[in-house]
């Protein structure tokens, strides 16, 4: 299958693209991986008449360490985060998510911004980037702008964009203490969308205290959701079997998940504080060494 | 392994597969890879609704769109008589809908235009108004009385399609009633799809100067299909040619003929020009043939010590809008009654009853010998149910209830006559090399730290090689097979067969066949199949056939030269042919050592140094109808490891051995159960096709009906044992579709088998993660 | 077959309700993302209306028709068509009470049956979706009821046209 | 739209439709018919080429995007007639059965090892966890892929600088 016709521009500016955007608005459509949006294409559920391929846009492209932040350029591949060795110490969630999206292929073309702008309830991105207190960084005609991730994602499908405006970054704050990030999810089968996922970060001050925490959860709502009440229970707390048995209990409390094909809101609930515990209890592990289990 | 074969005596070793230089060069050659000048583009615009009153159908704006040459509709077919085509099972089907649509994605026009894109977008300029009518997806709601009827065209007003059985009813209900221990189960084998990775497709090239027609279709069976290609349309059958090119898989999936396939030779027809057409795998999967979707009811009646006694099953099969099995004609429900597998049953009653309901028609054996796959699923996991019951080890029961290798040929009650067989043999070779003590060891311990690990055995036994011709017929086509051969003059072998594989590897093992009986080696000989005009009439690859068919027909081709070469060997060792003897390679006369023709010497002599008043040419044609079927059977054993936090099932082991009788290459026989594997794998854990209310497909594509990649897939073990088929030529029996045949139940059996301790006895296919974790949620089991 | 369901209280009186629903005119402006109406009769009118859920984007034709079940009390909209090659069949039940201080109380049930390629491929999303849209029909018919509503206040001389810019 | 393209080391100047999808555009205006198309949801991975020497799906890339880029193609892995180690290990381990999936199956393999040239059986299923095949259940892609590995480290032990650590055993394949 192949899409219907449009209209296919390659601007080499973000003000060009933007510029693109505000002339042809609801008809257009940007592209980066194009691993969402072309085969909804093929499948003629989307049908854009315009085009906007930003691939050779070179500010957009790679990461980079900001004072507070680490900046993820819009065409940041999939693949790119999963292979970047530098990032695994401080940031290990990104690898740990990577690996999760879809297939070696996709993950090749396939961008972190892009995934999050499509705004799947099932990103994996979703949920680890909430699991990050991440920023968006979106550009438009008045500039830029930076959007919580708890504000980008507004519903199915749809985030926080004016039809002129295009995610230029995604922007993650820099931990500190040490560092612990997981992300488990259960498919139906390698590289499917999730049947439920959970993004855990967490970091730890030097008294051994959670300084910060952050859940994110996946394909359980028509958003990707955040796993609020177990935060806020972590915080100032360290991470013993007790305090992970009860944050692994307020996980699924956020979630929102419907019945489906792929199991039950129930079954999907349980899963999620499975993941959570078992996310946590490996992230003790390794940063303490020595928590006893149950 | 050694790639080119020069050795001599091939038979039974690994030769590397002489079809694979073009594979791996990308230089295959499949239906799509194939353009022809002038070439047209063929799509269809199917239904949205599963159950509408077409009221209207307005082409005018795709008829004025760009490149576009002709649109096709169910009424423009009326026309030619061409709306309706018989399927192989005594049932028609349409070709684009005329009146109603009988399910989603039905086809209801085809445009033709110069390229695909332009026939894609003049698709959707075709304004069809439908009235949706009352939608039943299921069968047990189909046969109630107020359903509504689905099928106006048929005389009986009623959903229900056939009623069969075999078996003797009195005599089972006489045990049943007599029983000391009856079991009782119902089982469903959910609504599955072959999928092969090549898509369907074809081009048909009417060439309105010598009114010849030449088709390139994605074909199982080009005979079959030139046949029946040529009864529908009226077209003389010589001036057909049924061309099946490199078939990307196939399945089962490939066997019967696709209203595209119609369209497009209906438009190469019309316009005299090649037309392609190739569907997409949304396509593929909603409307071409389906498999299995039976709901089952097994009861079991046996002695207190699991001795088996009677069986009898009740089925429902659903066959969607059309019954478009492509089943043997007598065998509604195909091999079905092959259902009491490997135990002595005194007795049997099956009993089929095909409903219609607004789902894609088919009812295709998928990788299996018509419905095999089913019985055999039914009975190897009716028999767990039973020993769990009687309180004796799977492995036990089975060993308890086995034919017994002397019983062969053994007289099912069903009334089939079973080969050959050696059942203990097979399933003492799979319990000692998985180690199965050890692992009821290992289990007994984490069941005690509250574990969930599960071994499922199946011991089952297939039925395949359809003939023998006195029963076995499609659209009163005797089921038999066929191979020519010819010797050139140095001694190179061209043999062509009336199969056709897509996949199997028989351009290597019919290489092999002839090379053993000619003493040639396996470069000497060249395979070519799938054209109609070149090779001679045969039924085509499916059903596991080509191997008891059409390797029994190479053999007994082979031999019929080898007569005439002895003739000739005689000649040329100057000695009388009843002096001439023959060990393997060449021939030699009796009490003069040191004498010998070989093959090649005889095939030049046939062309230059005959006998007096000897035909000149050394090649032959064999039809072979086999005297009967062959029954492989295997002993398999799968080890699963349940994560009790998502109910996800890990198969940690899974042993398969194989008794298909002789085996012409090994390599390709383990690669073959493999795949079988896999896709049994992927059944018993990943695929259905379900339905909403509004007969929606909910599995349209390879996101949702799910595929196995690598990663999901464990790490098959293969072993074998051997017990040749008396009556087949060389003793093969045929194993594609073993592996798939055999290995749900061992799955399905592992996984109940690890949630015994709760009480569980039976889960339907498949095993999402989220039935088990239900199950284990009942039972108090938490992570 | 999909159920959505809701009610609202219109500070209006029954009559004005009724009037206002079985007018395809002032009903057909609620269909959200209208971009073309076409009133055939007093009983039946054409839609297009865009369809778009992030990337999903597209037409579908709608026909529909009203049926008054009992005068003043219950009406039902059914509504038929589509677009993307899929097909939408939707009922909806519209039924009007009294409040006690003299608004009315609009309950509305609808059963929605969608076919086709969306309903196949948006297993995931689609049951999400057709309830948000059914409900943005509802509240922009609640929505335009209580601006009648606030224009009958303000000029209560005058017959409304209600306002259905937004 | 004009498009320049460097496929297999050769130039292709070629006037397309924007819509027109790299795989198409290799089978039907290049004639390079080994790359298939097998699925319609960017799954099965038929279609797999290295672009810019990564590999994709080159179903669900646009021909325009490829313009100014280089395509290697299933017809490029055969260098002077000569068959490319990991070509020869498909055929040696029995790595294909009806071929379709075989030139996606071979190009994800070919990228595999040029980022991990020792790859496990564990991270060759991951390697190709994108490439779906119907026939072989994969345990003997896993075989020839490990085949290859193997092949090439030979060959590069044989033409490159000696070993500075030589293994006691010349074969590590199991």
């Amino acid at each position: 299958m192949f899409p219907n016709s449009f209209e296919y521009i390659a601007p080499k500016t973000l003000m060009e693209a933007i510029e693109l955007l505000k002339q042809h608005g609801y008809d257009a459509k940007v592209v980066a991986g194009g691993q969402s949006l072309l085969p909804m294409m093929k499948l003629r559920v989307a049908a854009p008449s315009i085009l906007i391929d930003i691939n050779n846009i070179d500010e957009l492209k790679g990461w980079r360490n900001e004072s507070g932040y680490l900046r993820i350029g819009a065409l940041t591949r999939h693949a790119d985060l999963e292979h970047s060795e530098e990032l695994r110490e401080q940031y290990p969630l990104l690898a740990e998510t990577a690996v999760w999206i879809a297939d070696p292929l996709v993950r090749n073309l396939g961008t972190v911004c892009g995934s999050l702008a499509h705004a799947d309830p099932g990103s994996d991105w979703g949920a680890a980037m909430l699991a990050l207190h991440a920023q968006v960084e979106v550009a438009g005609p008045e500039g830029k702008r930076q959007v919580p991730i708890d504000d980008f994602f507004v519903d199915t499908f749809t985030p926080a964009l004016e039809e002129t405006e295009i995610v230029t970054a995604v922007l993650v704050p820099t931990p500190v203490g040490r560092v612990g990030g997981r992300y488990l999810k259960i498919e139906r089968k390698a590289g499917d969308f999730a049947i439920a996922g959970l993004a855990v970060h967490v970091s730890l001050a030097s008294d051994g205290t959670v300084a910060e925490a952050g859940f994110g959860i996946c394909a359980c709502g028509p958003i990707p959701l955040r796993g609020k009440r177990a935060e806020e229970y972590l915080l100032g707390k360290k991470l013993t079997p007790e305090t992970i048995e009860a944050a692994s209990r307020l996980v699924p409390e956020d979630a929102e998940p419907a019945d489906d094909l792929r199991g039950s809101a129930e079954y999907k609930r349980d899963v999620l504080r499975v993941f959570a515990k078992r996310g946590l209890s490996d992230i003790a592990k390794e940063l303490q060494g020595e928590v006893v289990l149950r | 392994m050694a790639l080119h074969q020069t050795e001599l005596r091939p038979l039974g070793k690994c030769v590397g597969r002489k079809e694979d230089p073009r594979f791996i060069r990308g230089k295959g050659r499949y239906v799509d890879d194939i353009m022809l000048p002038g070439m047209l583009y063929m799509y269809l615009v199917r239904s949205p609704y599963a159950h509408a009153r077409i009221k209207s159908i307005d082409t005018s704006a795709a008829l004025q769109a760009p490149g576009v040459k002709l649109v096709i509709t169910g009424e423009d077919l009326e026309a030619m008589n061409l709306a309706w085509i018989p399927t192989m099972a005594n049932d028609q089907q349409m070709v684009l809908a005329t009146g109603k649509v009988l399910y989603q994605y039905q086809e209801v026009a085809a445009v033709i235009a110069e390229t695909r894109e332009q026939a894609v977008d003049a698709a959707q300029l075709i304004d069809i108004e439908y009235e949706p009518l009352p939608v039943v997806v299921d069968p047990f709601k189909a046969l109630e009385p107020d359903a509504p009827i689905l099928r106006e065209d048929r005389e009986k007003k009623s959903n229900h399609v056939f009623h069969w059985e075999a078996g003797d009813r009195e005599a089972t209900e006489e045990l049943f009633r007599n029983a000391p221990v009856v079991v009782k189960k119902d089982v469903r084998f959910q609504r599955v799809h072959p999928a092969p990775l090549e898509p369907c497709g074809c081009i048909a090239d009417y060439n309105p100067s010598t009114g010849k027609l030449t088709w390139y279709v994605t074909s199982q069976a080009p005979h079959a299909h030139r046949t029946v290609l040529a009864m529908v349309s009226g077209l003389p059958e010589h001036q057909i040619r049924v061309i099946s090119p490199d078939v990307g898989g196939g399945f089962g999936n490939k066997v019967p003929i696709y209203p595209g396939y119609v369209a497009a030779v209906v438009a190469s027809l019309k316009l005299g020009k090649p037309v392609k057409w190739i569907e997409t795998r949304t396509e593929n999967i909603t409307s071409t043939g389906f498999a299995r979707d039976y709901h089952m009811t097994c009861e079991i009646a046996a002695e207190e010590d699991g001795r088996v006694l009677a069986l009898r099953v009740k089925t429902i099969a659903d066959h969607g809008a059309f019954d478009a099995a492509a089943d043997p004609s007598k065998f509604p429900a195909g091999l079905f009654s092959i259902v009491t597998g490997s135990y002595d049953f005194k007795e049997a009653l099956v009993e089929v009853d095909g409903v219609y309901t607004n789902k894609a028609p088919g009812g295709v054996a998928y990788r299996c010998s018509f419905r095999v796959t089913e019985a055999a699923y039914l009975i190897e996991r009716v028999m767990d149910v039973l020993a769990r019951r009687v309180g004796v080890d799977p492995a036990e029961l089975r060993k308890r209830n086995f034919i017994r290798k002397e019983q062969f040929p053994y007289k099912s009650p069903t009334g089939w006559t079973y080969d050959s067989g050696d059942y203990e043999k097979t399933l003492a070779l799979a319990l000692e090399k998985i180690g199965y003590e050890e692992l009821r060891k290992e289990q007994a311990e984490k069941r005690a730290r509250g574990e969930f690990m599960g071994i499922g055995i199946s011991t089952f036994t297939e039925v395949v090689g359809a003939g023998p011709s006195h029963t076995f017929d499609i659209m009163g086509i005797k089921m038999f097979d066929s191979a020519q051969i010819r010797i050139h003059p140095t001694g190179k072998v061209i043999a062509r067969l009336g199969v056709r594989h897509q996949g199997q590897g028989h351009e290597t093992t019919f290489a092999q066949i002839i090379a053993e009986e000619l003493g040639l080696s396996t470069d000497d000989v060249l395979i070519e199949e799938g054209d109609t005009d070149n090779a001679p009439y045969g039924l085509g690859t499916y059903a596991s056939r080509s191997t008891p068919t059409a390797g029994g027909a190479a053999a007994l081709c082979a031999r019929r030269i080898r007569d005439k070469a002895k003739k000739i060997a005689a000649h040329l060792l100057e000695v009388g042919e009843e002096d001439v003897v023959w060990d393997g390679v060449s021939f030699s006369a009796k009490g003069l050592p040191g004498k010998s023709v070989t093959m090649k010497d005889v095939a030049f002599a046939a062309y230059t140094n005959l006998p007096e008043g000897m035909e000149p040419g050394l090649e032959a044609t064999y039809y072979y109808d086999p005297p009967n079927l062959t029954f492989p059977h295997g002993a398999y054993i799968a080890v699963v490891d349940i994560d009790k936090g998502t109910g996800a099932v890990k198969v940690r082991r899974f042993l398969a051995v194989d008794d298909c009788g002789t085996v012409i290459n090994p390599m390709i026989v383990d690669g073959q159960v493999h795949g079988g594997l896999t896709e049994g794998f992927a059944i018993a854990f990943m695929q259905d096709i379900p339905f909403d209310d509004e007969g929606n497909c909910l599995a349209p594509n390879w996101m949702d009906y799910l595929v196995p990649t690598a990663l999901d897939t464990p790490h098959w073990e293969t072993d074998r044992t051997v017990t040749p088929s008396p009556h087949h030529p060389i003793g093969a029996k045929g194993v594609g579709e073993s592996p798939n045949v055999g290995s749900p139940a061992a799955f399905v059996n592992a996984v109940v088998d690890a949630l015994a301790p709760l009480g569980v006895e039976h889960i339907d296919m498949p095993i999402f993660p989220w039935k088990v974790w239900q199950i284990l949620r009942e039972h108090g089991v938490t992570e | 077959m999909r159920t959505y369901q809701g009610d609202f209280v219109i500070d209006l009186p029954r009559s004005s309700v009724w009037a206002f629903i079985t007018d395809p005119e002032r009903v057909g402006p609620c269909i959200p993302d209208l971009l073309k109406l076409d009133v055939e009769s007093e009983t039946r009118f054409h839609a297009v209306v865009r369809v778009g859920v992030g990337p999903v984007r597209g037409k579908f034709k709608l026909s529909t028709e009203l049926t008054v079940t009992e005068p003043e009390v219950s009406a039902e909209l059914s509504i038929r068509g589509g677009g993307m090659g899929s097909g939408v069949d939707m009922k909806a039940k519209l039924t009007l009470s009294d409040t006690e201080n003299g608004g009315t109380k609009l309950d509305w049930r609808c059963d929605a049956a969608i076919s086709g390629p969306v309903a196949s491929l948006g297993g995931r999303l689609i049951d999400n979706e057709a309830k948000k849209i059914t409900e943005k029909m509802f509240n922009n018919l609640s929505k335009a009821l209580s601006s009648v509503s606030e224009q009958v206040a303000a000029t209560s001389e005058e017959t409304a046209e209600p306002g259905l810019k937004e | 739209m004009k498009i320049r393209v460097r496929v297999n080391g050769q130039s292709y100047e070629s006037d397309v439709e924007p819509r027109k999808l790299l795989a198409y555009y290799l089978r039907e205006d290049l004639g390079l018919t080994g790359t298939h198309i097998g699925c319609d949801t960017t799954t099965c991975g038929a279609c797999t080429v290295l672009l810019d020497g990564k590999a994709v799906k080159s179903c669900t890339v646009l021909a325009v995007q490829a313009n100014g880029r280089d395509v290697m193609t299933v017809e490029g892995l055969e260098q002077d007639g000569q068959l490319h180690p990991l070509q020869t290990a498909f055929w040696e381990e029995h790595g294909l059965q009806c071929g379709y999936c075989t030139p996606g199956m071979l190009m994800s393999g070919y990228a595999l090892l040029q980022d991990n040239p020792n790859p496990s059986e564990e991270e060759i299923r991951r390697g190709i966890s994108g490439n779906i095949c119907r026939c072989t259940g994969y345990v003997n892609i896993v075989k020839a892929i490990q085949s290859a590995a193997n092949k090439l480290a030979d060959a590069a032990e044989e033409s490159g600088d000696s070993a500075k650590e030589v293994s006691t055993s010349g074969s590590s394949s199991d």
